[in-house]
């Protein structure tokens, strides 16, 4: 039976009308770009660039955050998300963008990071020119070519699965034999995430302050990231069940376990970021606080802070409490991009005010038209891998297994 | 209570004892043993009464006011009216107590027996004995068969003793001796001054100063008094800073607070001083010479070019010549020399080569003033000690009587005075504990400790205190003059000793000199003098004009490092003095200034040669000279050049009560046998040690958990230099200080809210430009604060218990250390507070950080989260034996095992002085009262008081472009704010 | 996995009561002997104790700068141990990874276990103890109150709150077993194991409301369990000991715990499958993803280790930076870098089937794992403690006093003690849990 | 209290106990109590009912208590003195944060284990005189009261059911 359902959903997605979606993107994508260059060489370049790094954490967070469901799924034998497994999948396209995102900075540099033109001696070992490029590049490299094997691997799979027809034979059966589960890979591509995205978050946004650090800073910043990656899973097994005749395979159940895993990680978010707000509160340590207080306490800064910890936090934990509304495609889409504009607001809040000195909000036209041309790339880059490959794992042999037995039903945990 | 006999006394002791410990609670028992010397109105329960009286720890004689309570003394503090002391005392005036209380003090009157033990008797038996065996030494007819040895006594006392032996038919039978007795010295006096004297000297009126190995600030004649003029010469003063050089073998406590050090081989010092001459002569910067004076200095030092005067003492010659310039430029410089032949060798070379260097500056010879010398001119030497041991030898002395002294300990061992006195056939000691000379006495017949006796001491000429007794005996002890006039009447009849006893002597003596003196009354004159603690007459201004004689005096060639082994240096520590407090138990727990070692001696050596020897930290060595051998703990450290070994004096008793028996170990061992014929002293050769490993170990019990600040100067210790100093005040720049007061909030660093006072705000300002590291202040918190003793075991364990210590960190380049007093900073965000489960630990709104003891269950937890770590934790509970616990101050509580302690601020001094303004219907003003660590110091290093006063002293302070903060980066707020060291380059 | 991971070669419902609870009635001399020797162990730890509260903490070897010393140790070790338990019971049981089914019972009572030896260190700690009583918010004349913003009373409302939920819980989860062993017994026991099964009686109704409690339960558990790791790491993190003052503590600190928790498990699954032959309930699948869990606790431990010592070098700040330092190269090295060894590499390990799959490479990983984590509390308390901010006041904490050295024996003879009476006196493996997991089914 | 009769179906395989259920729901016949020795979603949707309990609701109230409690007893002690302690605002609300959420957990876990020992009437230490051992052990039962009419036609529908056996208990 998994053939024909793979034909309706070859079918549904034949009758979308990719051109446009591609295209309209691709105009955002021209319009930030515009957006960008005109602040950069006609208005206040830093601004452009504090624009430029935030949406550079958001963006490559949001889309390593959202792969790093399939190789999750690989390593913890995991049956209920196999029918989203492809989803996650879908931003592979992404992945390399930003890594070549990553050299406009080596451009801004003087503009971006304060010590290319006053190295402190105590951090020039790490914070210089070269080896922040070098190690950056490095890892984001290994990173994503890691996801483009992962998804490779299990394209290839469907790919043989539909040449020889109806696989039945092998439904059902482990993971060994022609089925690559590229478990090395998803474990190579999990550690990479752990480390690589603490590096980011440690060189692209705790080196912009000059004393600053905490230890578990890394830790939010990938957390996050997955806790939003989520999100725009739950977008687009929305737009799959609505658009691409999917409802009977991302059934009420998928919907459910992914809107739980949301909470699960607003929670944690939420926890890490506690966590180390309580332990500077208690050292209050001017090399820990100035950075926090600076947020919390001067203008312009001080709403945002309380509005992002709301938005971001305190709203979306409340929401997906009820059980409703997790089992809601469409609710689910709401609050998802609910979260995924409070996210980008705290990258802003975490960027801007050791970039920008300011003393009204530093948020324009500019700021939220550069923000779009990042938007653009991205849809983009998921609508090509869309249109172009299947959007269901359907040679994965646990996906029967979630779509059969206690395995399909809505449990009440 | 006199008619006591001791099995009641020790019934007494038990009910006192249990009483000892709940002082204050109205616990009956404690009511049995109130003294009855002072008239009864005087004792107030609950309330101090304090009595001037004077110190005899040392011969330095400062003036002290003994806190009574209840009947007992439980703290000593200068005597502020008295010339020498002003209101300070040093760590061994602090300790004094512990020699009052020191349970190993004579029970009463003992007789040895045939078995060589000491049996308990009546007085009316010893004297009996005594007068018995003095009668049969008089009967043997002639002169200088009975011999009494004591320490450095003066006025009624000695005239007592003198007229006591002259009735005995004895002529000079009174032998006055000091280990410290300066012979040197004198001899050098009166080489170059003409007078065989100990002067006095007037550091506040110079503008350099160089010290020949002289520790003027720990033991030299009179540190204390010295301390004080010091700290009127040295800190910074507007916008200068006098220069003070030493010179000599080792980084002593002296040396460190010298902006120069000149390192040199021990005995070699006298070669730095001719090479300063001969180069300020080469240079013609002594004009104002004589030319018959300048031909005959020259002619000594002729021999003494800069270069060879550098290559003997081993230390760079620019230096020389550099300190020759200041020197020569400075408008009063002085020269100083220890003078004590048992240190170093040359001693009296060394002396005379400082005392010429002085000649060279007329000027500045009015800081010497031998109009009123020092008594210690009057100390037996050396070579008369050597005779009366050649007389006890051969039998010419039939009765000898020690009081108060301990040769046996302190002369060389290589004399075998023990032997000596062994060969007297009736030995009587008077000396109020047990010590090395008293266990050899047949006959022993305690005396009072200075607390309880009448007496006058005058160090110096023009300066007499007076000693009252300020609680009644302790033991069942008797004054010795009461000890010689009940003999004396035994022998010779009543009227030969006209006097009731010792007091109505006393009286007699001092009608007659106030009569001399030309005063009316003798009673008012009494009385005063008994109530401000002394007698000194207005000085004559300036000192009298020194006739200097012809100088001649031939200096000996330098000779090559003779032999192998480590050259020795000997030395008095500001703990120890010649080792008499020793078994003071505060002593023995006090912290070496510059080691940090407690409980015990140490060979100091650098550890280079360390290294090269293959000697470890705590290794015991065997160290030998051709004299004497000891076993001793190494302890490779900076405070000796490489090549050089230095033993501190004090420890190494084997026969000296509990505290310090068998503690390693006593460097006079070490020393020969001979005199010097020049100056009459011992005769101190090279003495090159040879040094072998035991193969055993005796841990070193020192206190400081490293050497070095590893880069964290700027955070504990930062030093400021004098240009930036003025740079600064000129600019009218303010330190960067996060005020503990309203003022510290910042908005962009602070989570916490603004912290407002609105009486008080308790504040400590320290002074490092002041501080000498001499470490009275940790010996007057211990008295005040009943600090726990903990003794060597725990000290190795690192758990001592001070509240304040000064903590020592060597320079990068280790040729200096720095001093960081480190007490609880009392912090407006103190770490130590909100990690407390129970709120044992808060700020009070007067700005302390309140250890409430008895809230505390021992988490430990803010000793852990402290950064200053100043907070201690009771892993016992720490007693202290009979009746070392009479000491206890009634005000403060006895902590119990398992509660954590730190310093108060003297909490309890603020809360009286708070009462009294209260009676007094006012606030408490600046200067009403102060801690007791501030309270003590000899150079006002510390000074407490309130920021909410605008007025006060700290206030004024803490504006000081030299103020900081320790660890400020942790925002945590200090209210003990540090004022930096001012140091100046010298141009070499 | 789920399938294979659950009990396999019962024929039905009755076999599994039969091997599961059959197991429990004659444990043969070995067992005895050693209830004796870890009886004889507590014996030892309580009169150590004993001595030292007679005498003063000066028992111990702990001193001025590092005023804590292996109590507090003993104290993280055991609340981590604690951890797996509630892992394996409630947050597998979330994520409904069915091969805890046949562990979460023994996890469970090892928890409960732990966590009342990890209370009682807090108490040997104190330096007066039989004023312990302060700490508790009990009314009295004076309003005095313990401190709500001390982290030890955290550590007091967290560590108490774990114990008794994850009493409950286990309790909870035990009452059907107790009712199987009420109606399969007679006379006395019959009715000690009827009182206690508190009259269950399986119905739907029952199994209902018991289903959702228990999953209630979980769904709280989870968060507190990470929640008291938390508030341990804050008994350091909120200080500002260089070294105890970072923000990753916490997490850190969770995952350390689970690491060592989940060896535990291993060290103690591994004996009692063998001497009650339970290889087809406690499978090799099971065991395995244990070992599969054990490499994420590890790598998460190693990374935190990375980043702590990066950006102490980072921060600049001396003491911090020196403290890392130290902690590698000083005193205590040789504990840090047996500690990275076992508690990062050797996990590494179980990357290969082979030795995921091999009984003596498990144990004996387990048993170092356990080893690396109580020396990886000993740096971080006493390393940090023995070289703070000012060089004079360092100090080493040399090594445990034999007073020291007796209560750590007694704290794991107790806990063995109690599990071995655990195991012969309840089901080590949940029955009904193992029925539910069962297809016993007649086809016709 | 009048005797009551009821009938006990014991069966020994959950797949006929499933449908025996189902089949007496066609048939209208009220089931009064399914005992079974497993917890199995298959007979609660046999059953029909729904996948919630009403648990929860306990749950929730004894987790606004404990919030409550946690952040009152923080808040209140510290208002009896007042203290200043390292310059910590004496009313601290970051770190009432923890003891409140400890409160929360453990009293919310009181509560859900209150509630399901209150919904199911225990303890209580007398077992129902139809309840049969085995069903803590390898049987499932289902028990239904009925009168003597219809004692027969269900006890003979729960042997057609494939009942091992049927038996009547007057209780």
């Amino acid at each position: 039976m998994k053939s024909e359902i793979y034909r309706e959903i070859e079918a549904a997605k034949k009758s979308l009308n990719w051109g446009t979606f591609k295209a309209v993107s691709l105009v955002l994508f021209a319009v930030g770009a515009a957006a960008f260059l005109y602040q950069l060489f006609e208005g206040d370049a830093k601004r452009a660039w504090s624009a430029y790094v935030i949406n550079y954490v958001y963006w490559t967070g949001l889309a390593f955050g959202t792969f790093l469901l399939s190789p999750v799924l690989t390593l913890t034998n995991a049956t209920w998300g196999r029918p989203v497994k492809r989803l996650s999948e879908s931003v592979v396209f992404f992945l390399p963008v930003s890594f070549i995102l990553l050299w406009p900075l080596f451009l801004g540099r003087a503009d971006v990071f304060w010590w290319v033109l006053h190295p402190e001696e105590q951090k020039a070992p790490w914070l210089n020119t070269t080896f922040f490029f070098a190690r950056e590049s490095v890892g984001l490299l290994a990173m994503a070519l890691t996801g483009v094997v992962i998804a490779y691997n299990s394209l290839k799979n469907d790919l043989e699965y539909m040449r020889n027809g109806s696989g039945e034979k092998r439904s059902g059966s482990d993971g060994t034999g022609p089925f690559r589960d590229s478990g090395a890979a998803a474990v190579a591509y999990v550690i990479l995430y752990a480390f690589i995205m603490s590096l980011v978050a440690f060189d692209m946004m705790m080196s912009l302050s000059r004393e600053w650090y905490s230890t578990l800073f890394g830790a939010y910043y990938f957390v996050v990231s997955f806790y939003t990656g989520l999100t725009v899973l739950a977008i687009l097994s929305a737009f799959a069940v609505k658009k691409m005749a999917m409802g009977n395979i991302i059934t009420k159940k998928q919907l459910h376990d992914i809107g739980k895993l949301l909470f699960a990680f607003c929670v944690v978010s939420l926890d890490f970021f506690y966590v180390q707000f309580l332990v500077i509160w208690y050292g209050n340590e001017p090399i820990e606080t100035r950075y926090v207080l600076l947020r919390i306490r001067h203008d312009p800064w001080t709403a945002l802070a309380w509005t992002v910890l709301l938005v971001l936090f305190v709203i979306p934990f409340v929401v997906l409490l009820i059980r409703k509304i997790k089992m809601n495609p469409v609710l689910m889409t709401g609050i998802s991009i609910w979260i995924l504009l409070a996210a980008w607001l705290e990258k802003f809040l975490l960027v801007t005010p050791s970039m920008v000195k300011s003393g009204s909000l530093p948020l324009g036209i500019f700021e939220i038209l550069i923000s779009i041309g990042w938007l653009g790339l991205f849809v983009f880059c998921v609508c090509l891998f869309l249109q172009k490959y299947p959007v269901l794992a359907v040679s994965d042999p646990k996906l029967p297994g979630a779509l059969e037995g206690e395995e399909a039903k809505v449990h009440l945990a | 209570m006199p008619d006591l006999c001791r099995r009641d006394f020790l019934k007494l002791f038990g009910i006192a004892g249990s009483g000892a410990v709940l002082y204050g609670c109205g616990e009956p028992a404690t009511r049995y043993l109130i003294p009855y010397i002072n008239p009864p109105e005087d004792v107030v329960p609950g309330k101090a009464v304090y009595y001037a009286t004077t110190c005899r720890e040392c011969p330095a004689g400062c003036g002290m006011l003994a806190k009574n309570r209840e009947g007992r003394i439980v703290k000593v503090e200068g005597n502020p009216s008295h010339p020498v002391s002003r209101g300070k005392l040093c760590l061994r005036g602090q300790a004094s107590l512990h020699g009052l209380y020191n349970p190993d003090r004579f029970w009463g009157p003992m007789q040895r027996n045939v078995y060589g033990a000491l049996d308990p008797i009546t007085w009316e038996r010893g004297e009996a004995i005594l007068a018995e065996k003095l009668s049969a030494a008089m009967a043997k007819g002639g002169g200088g068969r009975i011999v009494i040895v004591t320490g450095l006594v003066t006025g009624a006392i000695k005239d007592l003793t003198e007229m006591w032996l002259s009735e005995m038919g004895q002529e000079n039978g009174h032998i006055m001796y000091e280990p410290w007795s300066y012979e040197s010295l004198k001899k050098a006096n009166q080489v170059v001054f003409g007078r065989d004297a100990v002067p006095q000297y007037r550091f506040d009126e110079l503008d350099f100063l160089i010290s020949f190995n002289a520790g003027f600030l720990e033991t030299w004649i009179s540190n204390l008094e010295f301390a004080r003029q010091y700290a009127s010469f040295h800190p910074i003063s507007g916008e200068s800073k006098n220069v003070f050089v030493f010179v000599g073998p080792r980084l002593s406590m002296t040396a460190n607070n010298a902006d120069l050090w000149i390192a040199t081989r021990p005995g070699t010092e006298y070669a730095v001083g001719l090479g300063i001459i001969r180069a300020i002569l080469d240079k013609k910067l002594a004009p104002d010479q004589p030319a018959e004076r300048r031909a005959a200095i020259e002619s000594m030092v002729s021999a003494w070019p800069v270069e060879r005067a550098a290559a003997t003492a081993g230390c760079d010659p620019k230096l020389i010549e550099s300190v020759a310039r200041l020197f020569a430029g400075a408008a009063r410089p002085l020269a100083i020399a220890e003078g004590l032949p048992q240190c170093v060798p040359n001693a009296t070379e060394t002396a005379v080569a400082a005392n010429l260097l002085c000649t060279l500056k007329p000027a500045s010879l009015s800081a010497i003033d031998f109009s009123c010398e020092s008594s210690r001119t009057y100390v037996a030497r050396a070579d008369a000690i050597k005779a009366l041991a050649d007389r006890m030898r051969s039998r010419e002395i039939d009765v000898l009587i020690f009081q108060g002294v301990n040769p046996v300990f302190s002369l060389p061992k290589a004399w075998d005075f023990a032997a000596a006195i062994k060969s007297v056939p009736f030995v009587a000691t008077f000396s109020p504990a047990i010590d090395e000379t008293s266990a050899l006495a047949h006959l022993v017949l305690p005396s009072h400790y200075s607390f309880e006796s009448w007496g006058d001491y005058s160090p110096g000429k023009g300066v007499t205190g007076f000693l009252q007794p300020v609680m009644g005996p302790v033991f069942n002890t008797k004054h010795t003059g009461d000890i010689l006039i009940s003999t004396g009447k035994k022998i010779k009849g009543e009227e030969s000793f006209p006097f009731r006893d010792f007091y109505d002597a006393l009286q007699g003596y001092w009608t007659r000199i106030s009569a001399e003196a030309g005063i009316k009354s003798f009673d008012d004159f009494w009385q005063n003098s008994i109530m401000q603690g002394g007698y000194w007459p207005e000085q004559t201004a300036k000192a009298p004009e020194l006739s200097l004689p012809a100088p001649s005096f031939n200096f000996p060639e330098s000779e090559q490092e003779t032999g192998t082994g480590l050259p020795l240096v000997v030395y008095p520590t500001v703990q120890f003095y010649d080792g008499r407090m020793a078994n003071h138990l505060w002593v023995q727990e006090f912290p070496d200034p510059m080691t940090q070692v407690t409980w015990g001696g140490w060979l100091e050596i650098h550890p280079e040669t360390a290294g090269k020897l293959g000697l470890k930290k705590g290794d015991l060595l065997r160290v030998k000279t051709d004299y004497g051998a000891i076993e001793i703990p190494a302890l490779p450290i900076y405070t000796v050049p490489e090549g050089v070994a230095a033993i501190p004096v004090g420890q190494g008793h084997w026969n000296f009560g509990r505290f310090a028996t068998g503690l390693p170990a006593n460097p006079f061992e070490l020393l020969g046998p001979d005199l010097d014929l020049v100056s009459g002293a011992t005769l101190r050769p090279g003495l090159n040690l040879k040094i072998e490993k035991t193969g055993k170990t005796f841990d070193i019990a020192n206190t400081d958990g490293s050497f070095f600040l590893h880069g964290r100067e700027e955070d504990f210790v930062p030093v400021i230099s004098l240009e930036e100093r003025n740079r600064m005040a000129a600019s009218g720049e303010k330190p960067y200080i996060d005020y503990p007061l309203p003022a510290g909030y910042q908005e962009s660093k602070d989570f916490y809210p603004r912290h407002t006072y609105s009486d008080y705000r308790w504040a400590m300002v320290v002074d490092l430009d002041r501080c000498i590291g001499c470490g009275a202040c940790v010996a007057a918190c211990y008295s005040e604060n009943n600090v726990a003793l903990v003794k060597r075991d725990q000290m190795l364990r690192g758990r001592e218990m001070s509240w304040i210590r000064v903590q020592r960190y060597f320079n990068e380049d280790a040729k200096g250390a720095r001093w960081l007093v480190m007490l609880c900073q009392h912090c407006d965000n103190a770490p130590c507070e909100y990690v407390c489960p129970i709120f044992a630990p808060h700020h009070s709104e007067e700005g302390l950080n309140n250890q409430v003891y008895n809230r505390c269950f021992g988490t430990r937890f803010c000793s852990q989260n402290d950064p200053y770590k100043v907070r201690r934790f009771n892993w016992y509970t720490f007693t202290r034996p009979e009746p070392l616990k009479w000491q206890l101050n009634p005000d403060v509580t006895v902590r119990q095992k398992g509660v954590m302690e730190k310093c108060s601020f003297c909490v309890h001094r603020i809360i009286e002085a708070k009462l009294e303004a209260t009676m007094k219907g006012r606030k408490v003003r600046d200067g009403d009262f102060t801690t007791a660590c501030a309270q003590t110091c000899p150079t006002e290093a510390l000074i407490f008081g309130s920021l909410v006063d605008p007025e006060s002293r700290v206030s004024k302070l803490i504006n000081d472009v030299r103020a900081y903060q320790v660890l400020q980066h942790l925002n945590t707020k200090p209210a003990v704010i540090y004022l930096k060291r001012v140091i100046e380059e010298l141009r070499v | 996995m789920s399938e294979a991971a659950g009990p396999q070669g019962l024929t039905g419902y009755g076999a599994a009561d039969d091997q599961i609870l059959g197991a429990m009635w004659n444990p043969g001399r070995v067992y005895w002997t050693f209830v004796a020797i870890t009886a004889l162990g507590v014996l030892i730890g309580a009169s150590c104790w004993a001595y030292q509260i007679a005498t003063g903490l000066g028992a111990a070897n702990i001193l001025h700068p590092a005023m804590w010393g292996t109590y507090l140790v003993n104290f993280v070790f055991w609340v981590g141990i604690a951890h797996s338990g509630t892992l394996i019971s409630a947050i597998l049981f979330l994520f409904r990874a069915s091969w805890r089914t046949t562990i979460s019972r023994s996890s469970e009572a090892m928890t409960v276990f732990a966590v009342m030896i990890a209370g009682m260190f807090p108490l040997i700690h104190l330096g007066r103890v039989w004023l312990v009583y302060w700490i508790v918010p009990y009314p009295n004349q004076r309003n005095l109150w313990p401190n709500f913003q001390s982290p030890l009373v955290f550590d007091v409302v967290a560590v108490s709150t774990y114990l008794t939920v994850s009493f409950l819980f286990w309790y909870t989860g035990l009452m059907p077993d107790l009712a199987t062993i009420r109606d399969r017994t007679a006379g006395i026991k019959n009715r000690i194991y009827g009182f206690f099964s508190l009259g269950w009686r399986g119905s739907e109704k029952t199994w209902k409301t018991y289903g959702t409690a228990y999953l209630l339960f979980a769904a709280l558990a989870t968060p507190l369990v990470i929640s008291v790791h938390s508030v341990v790491s804050w008994d350091f993190a909120l200080g500002i000991v260089p070294g105890w003052h970072s923000t990753i503590f916490a997490p850190y600190f969770v995952a350390g715990a689970i690491h060592s928790g989940l060896a535990m498990v291993l060290v103690l699954l591994i004996p009692m499958r063998k001497i009650f032959r339970f290889e087809n309930l406690i499978t090799m699948e099971v065991l395995e993803n244990v070992a599969k869990t054990i490499i994420l606790t590890g790598l998460i431990v190693g990374y935190s280790y990375a980043i702590e010592h990066f950006l102490a070098w980072y921060s600049g700040g001396k003491a911090e930076e020196q403290q890392y330092m130290w902690r590698m190269t000083g005193y205590y090295s040789w504990c840090f870098w047996l500690m990275v060894i076992c508690n990062a590499v050797v996990p590494i390990a179980l990357f290969f089937k082979k030795v995921r799959t091999s009984i003596p490479a498990l144990f004996s990983i387990g048993i170092l794992v356990l080893i690396g984590m109580w020396l990886e509390r000993l740096v971080i308390i006493v390393g940090s403690e023995a070289h703070e901010f000012d060089p004079y006041s360092w100090g080493l904490y040399k090594y445990p006093s034999i007073v020291e050295w007796g209560i750590l024996i007694g704290s794991f003879s107790l806990f063995f003690f109690l599990f071995l009476l655990f195991a012969k006196f309840l089901p080590t493996i949940s029955v009904a849990d193992v029925k539910e997991k069962m297809q016993v089914r007649r086809d016709d | 209290m009048a005797k009551k009769l009821a009938v006990v179906g014991i069966f020994a395989y959950l797949n006929e106990l499933v449908s025996a259920i189902e089949d007496l729901r066609r048939q209208k016949v009220s089931i009064d109590a399914v005992y079974s020795p497993l917890r199995s979603e298959q007979i609660r949707e046999a059953l029909g009912e729904p996948i919630l309990g009403p648990g929860r609701f306990f749950t929730l109230t004894g987790a606004v208590l404990g919030l409550l409690t946690g952040m009152f007893l923080a808040w209140y002690t510290e208002t009896q003195w007042m203290f200043d302690i390292g310059g910590k605002p004496a009313i601290g609300i970051v770190p009432v944060v923890i003891p409140a959420f400890e409160f929360f957990i453990l009293i919310a876990v009181l509560f859900t284990l209150g509630g399901f020992l209150f919904l199911n009437r225990i303890p209580s230490m007398r077992l129902p005189a139809h309840y049969d051992k085995r069903f803590s052990q390898d049987r499932f039962g289902i028990l239904v009261y009925c009168t003597e009419a219809n004692c027969e036609s269900v006890s003979r529908i729960l042997k057609n059911l494939g009942a091992e056996e049927v038996s009547r208990i007057e209780e």
